[in-house]
């Protein structure tokens, strides 16, 4: 087990750390698996509203096993329950919604983010079938687009990139990166490094991503409190 | 979160000088007076305002127009039973005028709040209201291409609100108002009553809370036909 | 008063003949005004479901004086009331069913029909000021599109012209129409006539026409009971 | 005026070889699986089928594509928690595969039905699923240009419908089906409960009669993730 796989935050630790950017009151969308664990750190005393493509707004937490009622799900096809003040609407509506760009945050899981907001998600490339789902629209609109994701592949490549070798799923759309190591900001086409775990330095820190992290005053420590 | 403030003074008070405002309603269904009456208060002056109609009698949008408020009316059909505001201040110079086809003065609102910056439609191909206007045939037939388009405020009439913005109209009052709601930037809503999330069906909402940003509650909402018969000037 | 005045239809009588043409659960949009009154003629025995632009479908006749509600109103903002079976709709989709061909009949008044269906009934030109609601989206889009309206102006001037000369609501739009004299098609850029009052000659019609009245085979009589 | 069939067998009787078939829901919540195993009873062959995804188990579109009546299939997301049946056709070059991302693909739908026959989308843009459509700017931002997509029949699922045709949905069952009603030159509807002209309320509709040409009452709908995990395979 290398250093980095020591000190790493889990997916857990990383979904708490996005979910403290999410200001009371805004409408999200959390992206199929690992994304949706943001929902369950939602800041205490915060009611943000959770969006789901397939029609929902204000959905809560899976309910109990054997519960499970088929025609109320998420776009990962899994069993929700409803908060006081949900909605239902059709599909064209909800693509209204994220089209129009009445979300204030999309998270997102990713295989590549490059250094110019470019986000590669959706596709491994030739060879696989093709399926899209909803990404390409919420990339494109939702007025934050951030990323929940390892800082480095499961072979250790960098998955922030100058450009993505694989196949886009937005251009220069993503806003900010949540990443086992650190928080980075896109801003005019390059990385700018807000937060890294202490443990980590930025010369190591560098040398896992694949392109220029720029700072800009201190960086803060990425401070995540033991969920496990 | 709660959307809702206390006064129509304060859900109109940061439409500015030459804002463009959507305002619901055909006619008097489903027109929010109230939140119209309270603008007038504030005298913001240069609006562009988009309506279906541009105003009847002397009151609602007739009354703004009287009150000088109106630099330019988008709409479909600027006549009425009794459209002198408008009449005398477009004949005097005073209001300029966009006609727009009914249907497309929706589609194009509708385009606004769906992310869609513009798209084909045959109603006014080959008439001058199609003139300078780009022109395409999709699969034999010919069409007009249209812009969306955006406000900086909408003010709309609804009849429940919950404090998330969820939202219900009265009968054919719905009309343009929670099409007009998701195309403002910030959407202003009177509400007949107030109640606590859950209230409303989940099923039974129409205008979802995310195209909702303010609500002011207007328990007895007057009707324009009933205080044209009146003969109520605003103010 | 002349010949044609004694025998012309009333537009009651005129309303009466285009709703026989009214099929069974067919969905109707009746123009403002003289057109409104077609659905006083309904077939017994027939249920066609009336479309407003404002968004009703399902609507009946007016309410008794007196028991108006003002958000129950038609696209000519008169009270109206509901059937068992309609429905409410915001105006994007009041429009849809219009722009995408859901209409299957739209009735409206013309000031001028060309010979091509080229229909004017908007705006009288220069001068006044402009005003067109929803009929350039009903003309273009309604399965059948029926003019009902006096075979000549208050002046004596043909309405069925071989060219439009006031500003155009649509091209090539009408589908028939239904004058005081006669009931004409618009086919293959010809008026077809399809049935004349028996009291006024083919010759004396056509002189009343500013286009070619085309004749194939009989021509029927046009007969309307009375209604006053 | 009775848009009701009493047989799932009549209600797909008229879809032919070769036809285009919208089906609504999303994987199983709103899916017409009755009215597609009334489909795969009749083995029309080379149909084009649109849907959010290509299946799941053995059983509705699934089961459409191991019994050989599909020839394309017309999504957004062709995988599923069991996706063996479109894989292994796709794979073997049984089925084409058109990719849509979901939001263009509903509002391709939506266009067709609102008359609208091309539109504008920030969506794909820049990605390979644009390539080949034309591109343009507006307002210093590129968008992709879309087409409307139209089908022959859409089969539908919805919980309350009168006999002119209005419909409810059942919570998120709603998704592509009242859009896909619009679409189709005939929408078949089948109902869980059919009820009299009047009882759904007015302000209650989701789906007006007007778009709805056939509807079959079937009472107690199946959930495919039931048959799923029950291991039905269709027939």
């Amino acid at each position: 087990m290398s250093t980095i796989d020591t000190i790493k935050l889990s997916n857990a630790r990383i979904a708490w750390r996005a979910a403290q950017d999410i200001e009371d009151g805004a409408y999200v969308n959390l992206g199929i698996g690992f994304p949706e664990m943001v929902a369950q750190y939602t800041v205490e005393g915060r009611t943000p509203v959770f969006h789901t493509e397939n029609g929902v707004l204000g959905f809560g937490p899976a309910p109990a096993k054997g519960d499970e009622d088929w025609d109320l799900i998420n776009a990962g096809k899994k069993a929700i329950t409803l908060k006081p003040g949900a909605a239902f609407f059709h599909h064209a509506d909800s693509f209204a919604m994220v089209r129009g760009g009445h979300l204030d945050v999309a998270i997102l899981g990713a295989f590549q983010i490059a250094e110019n907001g470019d986000l590669a998600n959706w596709s491994i490339g030739k060879g696989a079938i093709p399926a899209v789902g909803g990404a390409m629209d919420l990339v494109q609109s939702a007025k934050r687009v951030a990323v929940v994701t390892d800082h480095v592949t499961k072979k250790g490549q960098p998955k922030l990139v100058q450009r993505c070798s694989m196949p886009l799923t937005g251009v220069a759309c993503v806003t900010r990166i949540y990443t086992s190591l650190a928080v980075v900001d896109v801003e005019g086409g390059r990385f700018l490094l807000r937060e890294k775990l202490p443990e980590i330095s930025f010369d190591d820190l560098q040398a896992l991503t694949g392109a220029e992290l720029i700072t800009q005053g201190d960086v803060a420590d990425l401070v995540v409190p033991d969920l496990d | 979160m709660d959307k809702t403030v206390s006064t129509l003074a304060d859900a109109v008070a940061d439409i500015h000088d030459g804002a463009t405002v959507m305002i619901g309603g055909f006619g008097g269904s489903g027109a929010p007076i109230e939140l119209i009456h309270a603008l007038i208060d504030n005298k913001p002056m240069g609006l562009t305002v988009i309506n279906n109609n541009a105003g009847n009698g002397h009151v609602g949008i007739a009354a703004m127009i009287e009150n000088g408020l109106v630099a330019k009316m988008i709409c479909s059909f600027p006549r009425s039973s009794n459209p002198v505001a408008f009449t005398e201040a477009y004949n005097a110079g005073k209001v300029a005028l966009e006609v727009v086809p009914q249907g497309t003065l929706v589609e194009r609102i509708r385009a606004a709040g769906a992310g869609i910056p513009a798209f084909y439609t045959a109603t006014s191909y080959g008439t001058e209201l199609a003139e300078g206007k780009p022109v395409e045939e999709f699969d034999g037939k010919c069409y007009v291409r249209e812009r969306w388009l955006k406000a900086d405020f909408a003010l709309i009439k609804a009849q429940q609100g919950d404090t998330f913005g969820n939202l219900t109209y009265r009968m054919a009052g719905r009309n343009f108002n929670p099409i007009m709601a998701m195309a403002a930037t910030r959407t202003i809503a009177q509400v007949s009553a107030f109640v606590e999330p859950g209230t409303i069906d989940p099923e039974h909402v129409i205008t979802p809370g995310i195209f909702v940003d303010t609500m002011v509650e207007v328990p007895n909402p007057a009707q324009e036909e009933t205080l044209i018969r009146d003969g109520v000037v605003y103010p």
